[in-house]
């Protein structure tokens, strides 16, 4: 169908959702469901990181999270994450309609809210390294470092992506009919954004 | 090409379905021959272990029932529906199944087992409601030894005045329910006399509440059930249990802490000096070394890694060491079957019985067996695996034939 | 479809354009005979026969392992094994047979059968499927790597906390089982994802979910299972990597860590772990019987729906592995409940199997005897499982032989008498050749006797008392007798997977002066008995469309309407011709798949020995990620003539480089755990 | 099975006229308005914690649940709009939420036998107890 394919680009330019492949059973492109049952499956993931950290929130020794949490600082970069979503899905919705001028414009953006975020996050260990909670200092801080942690290595991968998206852009490879692959990233970048705000309520603000 | 028609095909099936049914014949009858088994779940001898067997008797019938009748219908099957090769070649019924029939089979085992659900509900709290009068004994698993706190003063501590100390061997009170709280020192153990009732983990940082109970006077055995690390398979232990009376003396006589050494019995008098250099850091003897020990369980030198050692304070009032799996004493004259049996004399020790069968042993007045002690001092890993030298056991001290005679002679004081 | 070529593609942006070219060091492979493509082939059916070949592999390891634990107890104080080999050996080999047996020949039928049985053409991600493939590889080699390097782990498989602790197990074993085992489940979720996609999104026309056969039903069932049970194992084995290699506190009981954390989180992973490994099996079985017995299977839907109910109730059940930890009376009665209920829908399919026999006719061929075998066998199993779930009974039988029997008539009369019917039933389809019937069922019967002398005798030995794991046991406890049985048994058991190893060879041998046996050498019912023995590599020309469950077979026959069959065409004519158009559009094999896995054990030996290896482990796999992410799925230089089929799904590649996504996420594990 | 995914209310639009300028697409009006509720939720999230007397006190049942209430509100509407669940074939859903379920119900579970509500007690803190 090689011969086809510039004309199904065109057909296809406008349409949200890709439709470069072969009709599925599901009309659901493999990536993208692909995409979905990982994320279903990650929230057992975090779910067991989440868990471990409520059973272990009070340490026996070492700075407690009422003494250590900086509410303020980390609600700023929660939002800072929480609007990465909204340039992402812009960012998305730019190359759905063919509009890579601003697709660039707003993953960039995404990526940089991202690493932000990010940046945060390590200024945040490194303040609280500093006020004595080491990674070994008690169950809590253990159970602390690894559930941010794993979340802060998902947005860095996400950051990666990001920018991956971005380089081929300008270099003129992700033209619209890959539109899906900026959905199926921003998928991901969602998920991300996702897990932030069960760990922003349920470490953060709920004693 | 279906079939097997060779007569040596058929005599293979045959001899092989024989042998399935000799062997769970075989295997059926043998369960519930309880001679020479100590460890058999299927002859309770206390209430809880009779209320497990009594609960699970009718689900093994029961589900023998369910096995002998998938067997039958799959065999007759086999043998009225097999293809015969004279037959002609129309192919059955393309059935595709039967609504009903499904309903019913699903129904069916649902109510067989709700009917063991009802009955497993009631034996579960029964098993967990607490007993009046019960003694309290702590429990607390080590690698790869069992430790005993006695609240004896009744109340609910283990360690006020009165209150007693010992390791390996559990003595109870027979008819008198006893609540152990189990707990572990350093990995996850199991503590298990299965006569008397089913198995309990003993998990560091955690005390949970078992009971044990046994109807008559004897030695129920058990074994640690959940892998401990390397001397896993070594770690046993046993209880007496004697009557009420019996028990007040046993009592009575753990609350003394340890005489020393009479001064005429020089080679013990040294050997409490040996004692002290060498063992004292581990091994608590009431009333020699309670500050020492004292003072390390402060300093925390206790950490959940062993380092702690078994009481010794009536270490002759044992009838084996080392995590039950050596006899400290000669064994009983045969035919006595009281826990602590009759006493057998030096001058009559082919009377006494083999001291190499583990476990047997039992009465303290009986001669010490010093085979099995003298080559434990040589050099205890030899004698089971440990691994002393990252924490975990007893380590060679390198004692000289002189230090283990001295230790020797302390140590059979000690009762 | 193909890939467009970049350079046609008209860029409202960009710089025109532009040159595709693919990165690094390696001109694309593009041959798929020759040893070498065995490296680099995406084929779903090349993957899972290696899957298979790679998993018998590992079960003769754990096999000998079996067989040292075997002759270690055969009398009083054994002296073949130190109680430090012992737990080593046991450890492994529950580990051996559970992660790296039993699941990858599920994984292998997975592979070469699912994309046939729904008609398709590959999996959906082809390469990612290489790449579950290697990881598993190199996840299981990197963990036997252990024995000699310092010993294998020795905490068991089910690895309590604080036993794995550093404090308890100083060397190194333990972490190569860590490591080991999170490579392994890189390529058990990948897997799972690409499996689900493909059986969701690739069925041939026609073919509805209640018209697939129904081992691509509990295919789906058990990766559904993976899909959600591998991360929790994955969160798991996390905390314990960083208690052993960074002195985290999740399981230092000083700190207030707490052990029961580790048994919740590894059983909520455990049980449905039981599942994934019994379901294939069944799936299997549930194809076989019908074949046969020359009838359908009975209570299709019941058998699927079964299925599921089980897969749901497993992630219900997981506590009754603690039954004794000291979880509470009420957990406890809980637990014992659920577990009492899943016995249900076991049962049901167990009915179903046996309903299915009556009124056919059984042709007694050794793929048969081992499904009547499983159906008997696993009977036991299941019913010695209603035992454990009397929750005070359990308190007397777990940790006892009597476990050890109970899962080895679930795994051994379950899962491998099922893997061996298919090995038996497949052979032809895969290899081309039969197996030899005679052997085969002096197998069958070998087998069954063995199976029987090794565990049987441990239910009498754990109901008097023998625990598990202990490398010793003292006379004077009456377990010698039934020990020496079983020992026995295992040498038997031993004797009948040599002799299927030599039937294997000598049927081979025998097949090059025979005929091939032809597409349909059974007579059978589903879609994949259409095309040819072995299968070709584009498997279906054209795909069919599906009209009924058991397609295949209603193309040879009719029904009249009391639903007596009726033959209405010549299995030949319906049969695809092993002279076929060959000129079918596939994806082009890759180098990247097996770059990117080799780099997971190079970061776990780093892990252990020295964090410059794990850097540079890490750069493989990025390099690899990259170079996979630039490699269009489809080799634009390869010669094509497309074949442009009249229907839908056909089982070629996305030509997304999203897929690489899903990659980078299994990355991500690997390197936040790195 | 297969489901038409392209019933977006936008009408196809010519690729070069929106090279590099577009026209304003309805629905990012609409993501817009959702990140504005979102930060909103957010900033009403932290004004519980700051002000928790308003809210029973910090950890108290009411102060528990209304944060709970508006974390389970943003998770559901990025999913629902940013990621597209709305507009979607049903099944992502369904794959997704399965996944979501089946944590938690699994991990309450987990919570609920080791007895972590209500005072964190964890594990006990002597080891040896009597001893």
């Amino acid at each position: 169908m090689a011969d086809t394919t510039v004309h199904e680009v065109g057909l296809d330019a406008a349409a949200p959702v890709a439709h470069l492949d072969h009709d599925t059973n599901t009309g659901i492109s493999n990536t993208k469901l692909g995409m979905w049952l990982f994320l279903g499956s990650e929230c057992l993931l975090f779910g067991g990181l989440i868990t471990t950290y409520l059973i272990y929130k009070t340490p026996l020794s070492g700075p407690t999270p009422e003494q250590i949490f900086d509410i303020p600082f980390t609600s700023a970069s929660s939002f800072v994450l929480l609007m990465s979503s909204l340039t992402m899905v812009l960012a998305v919705s730019a190359i759905e309609r063919g509009d890579h001028h601003r697709l660039r414009v707003w993953l960039a953006a995404t990526a940089i809210l991202g690493s932000t975020f990010v940046a945060g996050q390590l200024y945040e260990f490194t303040a609280f390294y500093r006020e004595g909670l080491g990674f070994t200092t008690s169950r809590f801080s253990s159970a602390f470092y690894t559930l941010t942690g794993f979340h802060g290595v998902h947005v860095t991968i996400g950051i990666l992506m990001l920018v991956s998206l971005l380089l081929w852009s300008l270099r003129g490879k992700l033209p619209e009919h890959r539109s899906e692959t900026v959905e199926v990233v921003g998928l991901y970048w969602h998920f991300v954004d996702i897990v932030w705000i069960l760990i922003f309520a349920v470490v953060y603000l709920i004693p | 090409m279906s079939r097997f028609r060779s007569p040596v095909a058929k005599v293979l099936i045959v001899a092989s379905l024989a042998l399935f049914v000799v062997l769970w014949g075989a295997m059926i009858w043998t369960a519930f021959e309880h001679d020479a088994v100590p460890l058999t779940t299927l002859d309770p001898q206390g209430p809880f272990s009779t209320m497990i067997d009594d609960l699970v008797a009718p689900v093994f019938i029961i589900g023998g029932m369910v096995f002998v009748g998938v067997l039958g219908a799959v065999m007759y099957f086999v043998l009225r529906y097999r293809e015969k090769g004279d037959d002609d070649l129309e192919l059955p019924k393309q059935t595709h199944g039967h609504t009903a029939a499904e309903v019913a089979w699903t129904i069916a085992p649902g109510i067989v087992l709700a009917v063991v659900a009802f009955l497993t509900v009631g034996v579960i709290l029964d098993l967990s409601a607490e007993e009046e009068g019960a003694l309290r004994v702590e429990v607390y698993g080590a690698q790869w030894w069992w430790g005993y706190n006695y609240d004896i003063t009744g109340d609910r501590s283990f360690d006020s005045d009165g209150d007693i100390s010992t390791a390996n061997e559990l003595v109870i009170p027979v008819g008198r329910p006893v609540e152990l709280r189990i707990t572990s020192m350093d990995v996850i153990h199991s503590f298990w006399i299965p006569a008397l009732n089913g198995k309990a983990d003993a998990v560091p940082g955690m005390h949970r509440d078992w009971k044990i109970q046994a109807d008559a006077p004897g030695v129920y055995r058990g074994q640690c059930t959940e892998f401990c690390g390397l001397s896993h398979a070594n770690m046993r232990m046993l209880v007496r249990a004697i009557p009420a009376d019996e028990f007040d003396e046993w009592v009575a006589r753990q609350q003394q802490p340890a005489a020393d050494p009479p001064a005429d019995n020089e080679l013990a008098v040294a050997g409490q000096e040996q004692f002290v250099n060498l063992c004292a850091s581990c091994h608590l003897v009431d009333g020699l070394n309670n500050e020492q020990i004292a003072q390390l369980h402060e300093d925390d030198e206790f950490p959940l890694v062993a380092g702690v050692a078994p009481d010794l304070t009536h270490f002759r009032s044992r009838g084996t060491f080392a995590g039950g799996i050596y006899n400290l004493t000669y064994p009983n004259p045969a035919g006595d079957d009281s826990p602590f049996g009759a006493t057998c004399t030096l001058e009559d020790l082919e009377n006494c019985g083999d001291p190499t069968d583990i476990g047997l042993a039992g009465n303290p007045d009986n001669p010490l067996y010093r085979p099995f002690i003298e080559d434990w001092l040589r050099n205890p890993p030899a004698m089971k695996p440990m691994a002393a030298e990252e924490g975990r056991g007893m380590p060679n001290l390198n004692l000289t034939q002189e230090q283990i005679d001295q230790l020797v002679a302390y140590l059979d004081t000690l009762r | 479809m193909a890939t467009p070529d970049p350079g046609q593609l008209a860029l409202p942006s960009g710089n025109g354009a532009v040159e595709h070219r693919p990165l690094g060091v390696f001109t694309r492979p593009s041959s798929s005979k020759g040893w070498r493509s065995w490296f680099t082939s995406v084929d779903h059916k090349k993957i899972g026969v290696m899957y298979g070949a790679a998993a018998l592999f590992f079960f003769i390891i754990g096999g000998l392992e079996a067989l040292l634990i075997r002759v270690q107890l055969w009398a009083p104080r054994g002296t073949l094994l130190t109680a430090d080999e012992y737990n080593q050996v046991f450890t492994m080999h529950g580990t051996t047979m559970i992660f790296l047996v039993v699941m990858p020949i599920g994984a292998a039928f997975a592979n070469y059968l699912m994309p046939l049985q729904i008609g398709a053409r590959d999996v959906a991600f082809p390469r990612i499927n290489a790449f579950s493939f290697w990881c598993f590889l190199f996840g299981g080699i990197f963990l036997n790597t252990a024995w000699f390097l310092g010993g294998g782990a020795d905490g068991g498989w089910f690895m309590y906390a604080p036993n794995s602790s550093v404090v308890f197990s100083p060397g190194h074993g333990i972490d190569f089982w860590n490591i080991g085992l999170l490579i392994t489940g890189i390529a058990s979720l990948t897997g799972a994802v690409n499996l689900i996609v493909t059986v969701l999104n690739m069925r041939a026309p026609g073919m509805t979910l209640m018209k697939m056969p129904v081992f691509t039903w509990m295919t789906l069932v058990t990766q559904f299972l993976l899909l959600f049970a591998i991360p929790v194992l994955t969160a798991a084995q996390v905390l314990l990597l960083f208690d052993r290699a960074f002195d985290a506190n999740f399981f230092n009981v000083e700190a207030g860590g707490d052990p029961l954390l580790w048994q919740h989180l590894f059983w909520i992973f455990g049980h449905p772990e039981v599942y994934l490994m019994i379901l294939p099996a069944f799936g299997l079985v549930s194809d076989i019987l019908p074949v046969f017995s020359r009838k359908p299977i009975f209570g299709y839907p019941f058998i699927v729906f079964s299925g599921i109910a089980i897969g749901f109730m497993g992630w219900g059940v997981w506590a009754h592995h603690m039954f004794v930890s000291g979880i509470g009376p009420v957990s406890v009665l809980v637990f014992s409940l659920t577990t009492m209920f899943i016995a249900v829908p076991t049962g049901v399919k167990i009915l179903n199997w046996t309903a299915t026999m009556a009124r056919g006719k059984l042709k007694l061929d050794t793929p048969m005897l081992f499904c009547i075998g499983l159906i008997t066998m696993f009977t036991i199993g299941g019913i010695s499982g209603v035992t454990h779930s009397v929750a005070p009974a359990d308190t007397q039988q777990t940790d006892t032989y009597y476990i050890v029997a109970h899962f080895h008539y679930v795994l051994f009369g379950g899962a491998f008498f099922g893997f061996m019917a298919g090995f038996y039933f497949y052979w032809p389809k895969v290899f081309g050749y039969l197996m030899n019937e005679t052997l085969g069922k002096v197998n069958f019967w070998l087998m069954f006797v063995g199976f029987n002398l090794t565990f049987g005798p441990m239910h009498v030995l754990g109901l008097q008392g023998m625990s598990r794991r202990i490398y010793t046991y003292d006379a004077g406890y009456g377990f010698e007798f039934w020990n020496q049985v079983a020992t026995i048994g295992a040498f038997v058991l031993a004797g009948s997977i040599a002799l299927f190893i030599f039937n294997i060879f000598y049927s081979r041998a025998k097949a090059k002066s025979m005929a091939n046996p032809g597409p349909d050498p059974w007579d059978a019912r589903t879609i994949e008995w259409m095309i040819p023995s072995p299968v070709p590599e584009y498997n279906f020309d054209p795909i069919p469309t599906i009209t009924r469950r058991d397609d295949f077979w209603y193309r040879k026959y009719g029904e009249t309407e009391d639903h007596m069959p009726v033959r209405i065409a010549a299995t030949d004519e319906v049969c695809q011709s092993a002279e076929g158009e060959h000129d079918v559009h596939l994806p082009s094999p890759s180098y990247w798949p097996i770059v990117t896995a080799f780099g997971l054990p190079i970061v776990g030996y780093g892990l252990l020995y020295t964090h410059w290896l794990s850097l540079i482990g890490g750069l493989i796999v990025v390099a690899g990620i990259y170079g996979w992410a630039l490699e269009p799925p489809d080799d634009p230089e390869a010669e094509h003539d497309h074949h442009d089929d009249d229907h839908g799904p056909v089982g070629e590649v996305e030509p997304d480089r999203a897929e690489d996504e899903d990659l980078s996420e299994s990355e991500k594990e690997v390197e936040t755990v790195g | 099975m297969a489901t038409d995914t392209r019933h977006f209310g936008d009408s196809p639009v010519d690729t070069d006229v929106l090279d590099g300028a577009a026209e304003p697409y309805p629905r990012n009006r609409l993501y817009v308005k959702i990140a504005i509720a979102l930060a909103i939720i957010t900033a009403a999230e932290v004004a519980v914690h700051v002000f928790p007397d308003a809210f029973g006190g910090a950890g108290s049942m009411p102060y528990v649940i209304s944060l709970l209430a508006m974390m389970a509100l943003k998770f559901f509407a990025v999913a629902y709009w940013f990621m597209h669940l709305k507009w979607d074939n049903k099944i992502l859903t369904w794959a997704f939420y399965t996944g979501v379920i089946l944590a938690v119900a699994v991990y309450v579970a987990v919570l609920t036998v080791m007895q972590v509500w209500g005072g964190m007690t964890g594990v006990g803190v002597d080891p040896l107890g009597g001893t």
